[in-house]
């Protein structure tokens, strides 16, 4: 996966974002998303290790190691930033506190099931915040390529891979499309670039209703 | 959810509460109450039917003493109805519903309703009147009860400071149940003291961060 | 019951109380432990509507409208005193970190069941923080009179008002004796004053053990 | 449960630890992570079989890595195992058992533990790998797990200030589990950066009040 689909990826998923929303971004594609905000659009961004209010990575001099996000990585807090425990913070993120949640997956269904935290047999020793936030967001938006690294597509009739959870994910975007999930059915809403319904058809493993009603991206 | 465009007058906050709603109050008696928005409520409102989840029903003639007064509660949710005799006497008279909680349990369920947690084991109450009607599962040898959460339509909280994002904090023992209704709310509204500029607030010491407040209201 | 009555239970009870024990008081008798503790004798003091660090009442011109007892009833704070939220307060007393909770009964069991809430067919709305306390708090102190004023006996083989809680007292102090629960067994250990075992007997409208170890109060 | 006589030294405070014992470790990776303690646990006790209770076993060769490394962990209840790669071969090879938990039903059981409630139910983790051999109950037409607390003998946490009995304030995004941690054990000890006069914390900002907190151990 190129940086260049990556951020195309990026820069349409922030597309769904409005105003004034509590945004937790997971690792990978969705941690592109801050640099790619319009101007008129700000977000407050939730990292569930206790900081709502996550500002840019940190400057030299600026390296502050009390501060971090969920990736571990050094950030920094905007004005009017706030902290609180581990508790708190997923009581904000099941309680239904955190307007969107944006996040990598390895397989979706067309129910809208994700599974983003294991490969089965192996790598079932990290799950973190994920299962938490799928559940708990009230919005969730996948954000993957369309295949994975051996051509597979990633939207599947049922996951195979080890669940997230059921029914969790709102919208999937990939390199050549939007998803949407509506009344637990998987709607192709958009092409993206030059994609053409029957490239999404080839690249998607998994029947799925088409309703072109948003606009094609520029 | 920040509230994005400074505070509004307390008519317009209480605009809000409809017929029939489930109304947190916060405060442990009079302290920490919303009075500004109970007056409000009382005097700018017509909403009835009321389903009031406070502490208290305030005192005889005070906070929500007025309201109770009005006949506008069906139902009080509360640990400690006592304190206001008119509150006695309108359940024993069947004007008001009434639910007892233990204080405990009153203050986890409302926190339970704000983290998504649909069901908690607490020994207390267990095997006595305010258990009856709830399940008993036996942990360990001990008796718990299945306790569930409280939540509302609509929170009214009191703080001493907010900034405007609506980030709050609470001063003293008038903190209370402020917190925890804040969480629980379809929309929450926050009487406040003061508004201090967003960043004065120091960011360890922020009670309740602007996500789980809609509106600010000035105190009167 | 006079105020020498009072202060004798309520003195009593005060030496149960050991340096730095944090412990929450009930209104009535409880509430004159403080001006009866030795010079030696530091407990930090809890109050249920939240605040650990309760200092003596206000003098004038130090009364604080946010600050206040669970009675209601104005308070001040002392230096290290910490505020919290009533979940968290709750989740002190629930989750036994209170090490003392002292508080009046209009009746004790010989099984240690502990009723101080309401009065049958009436007043039932009105429970407070009592059930969390007796439940939660390490050790529970009951002060009362021995009797009620029309009489009758405080200490029962079963309580007839609607229980507090069961098997929660551990030390019941009266203005005659010192009782302590043994292996659910109801022991008197102590006289008080001038009182004599059949005097106890007497005012005890239920069987209990004698053990009578402790010394006699000055 | 004050500490009257002053912070003691790191290889005291781990002498509270005793083979078999399930100990909690603060911090999000390193971050919060009471390290002084760690080290004189590694360097200053013998106690093995030890139950870890934190969110990462460390990094390799760091923090809890180093206790990794000596064998002496017997079993990881975390929500990332992943972070240490030693960690994960250590499972893999059936050198510890691992108990992986959504970080958010992590927190909320510890917290649980410390708050005196026996089981709490969650829609997270429901109809997936975690919730095997879990007790389900469907609430609302949402199935959910009965999550039980999650207790400890000893718990090591890490702030950065404390005062002299105890209370203590957290740092920024070094909060994380510490405060839950706190609650949560038998025993709390708290390495902290500094000890300031009683009275010096804004009662209102303290985070752990020091009811919980029994030893202090300065960090070095």
């Amino acid at each position: 996966m190129t940086d260049d689909v990556k951020t195309s990826i990026a820069a349409r998923a922030a597309r769904e974002l409005r105003p004034g929303e509590v945004v937790n971004l997971g690792i990978g594609i969705p941690n592109l998303i801050p640099g790619l905000l319009g101007g008129g659009t700000t977000v407050f961004l939730h990292t569930e290790n206790g900081l709502l209010g996550v500002g840019p990575r940190p400057g030299e001099g600026e390296l502050d190691p009390d501060l971090i996000d969920a990736a571990k990585q050094p950030v920094t807090a905007l004005p009017g930033a706030a902290y609180f425990d581990s508790a708190q913070s997923f009581a904000m993120i099941r309680g239904g506190h955190i307007d969107v949640a944006v996040l990598g997956a390895l397989q979706v269904s067309i129910a809208g099931d994700i599974a983003n935290w294991a490969v089965p047999g192996k790598d079932v020793l990290g799950v973190g915040g994920a299962m938490d936030l799928v559940v708990g967001a009230r919005r969730v938006i996948v954000t993957m390529t369309a295949t994975s690294s051996t051509g597979e597509s990633k939207v599947v009739p049922e996951c195979t891979y080890p669940l997230t959870a059921l029914a969790a994910a709102d919208v999937v975007v990939t390199e050549l499309s939007v998803f949407r999930l509506r009344d637990r059915a998987l709607v192709l809403t958009e092409l993206l670039g030059d994609a053409t319904v029957d490239q999404v058809r080839a690249a998607t493993g998994a029947p799925f209703e088409i309703d072109l009603e948003d606009r094609r991206a520029a | 959810m920040a509230t994005a465009n400074g505070p509004i007058e307390p008519e317009e906050a209480v605009s809000l509460i409809r017929s029939g709603d489930t109304v947190m109050v916060g405060g442990f008696g009079l302290v920490g109450a919303p009075l500004t928005l109970i007056d409000a409520l009382v005097e700018h409102s017509d909403a009835d039917e009321l389903t009031i989840v406070s502490n208290n029903i305030g005192e005889p003639g005070r906070g929500l003493g007025k309201l109770l007064r009005q006949g506008r509660i069906k139902r009080g949710i509360s640990s400690f109805f006592t304190s206001n005799p008119e509150a006695v006497a309108a359940v024993n008279a069947g004007e008001i519903q009434a639910t007892l909680v233990p204080q405990g349990t009153f203050a986890e369920a409302i926190r339970a309703a704000g983290a998504g947690i649909a069901g908690f084991l607490t020994p207390v109450g267990a095997g006595t009147l305010l258990a009856e009607g709830k399940e008993e599962h036996v942990v360990d040898g001990v008796p718990h009860v299945l306790e569930r959460p409280i939540y509302a339509d609509v929170a009214l909280v009191n703080a001493a400071r907010a900034d405007e994002l609506g980030n709050l904090w609470y001063r003293r023992t008038a903190r209370n149940f402020n917190p925890l209704m804040a969480t629980a709310a379809r929309v929450t509204i926050a009487e406040v003291g003061e508004i201090v500029s967003t960043g004065e607030l120091e960011p360890e010491s922020i009670h309740t961060p602007h996500l789980y407040v809609d509106e600010l209201v000035l105190s009167r």
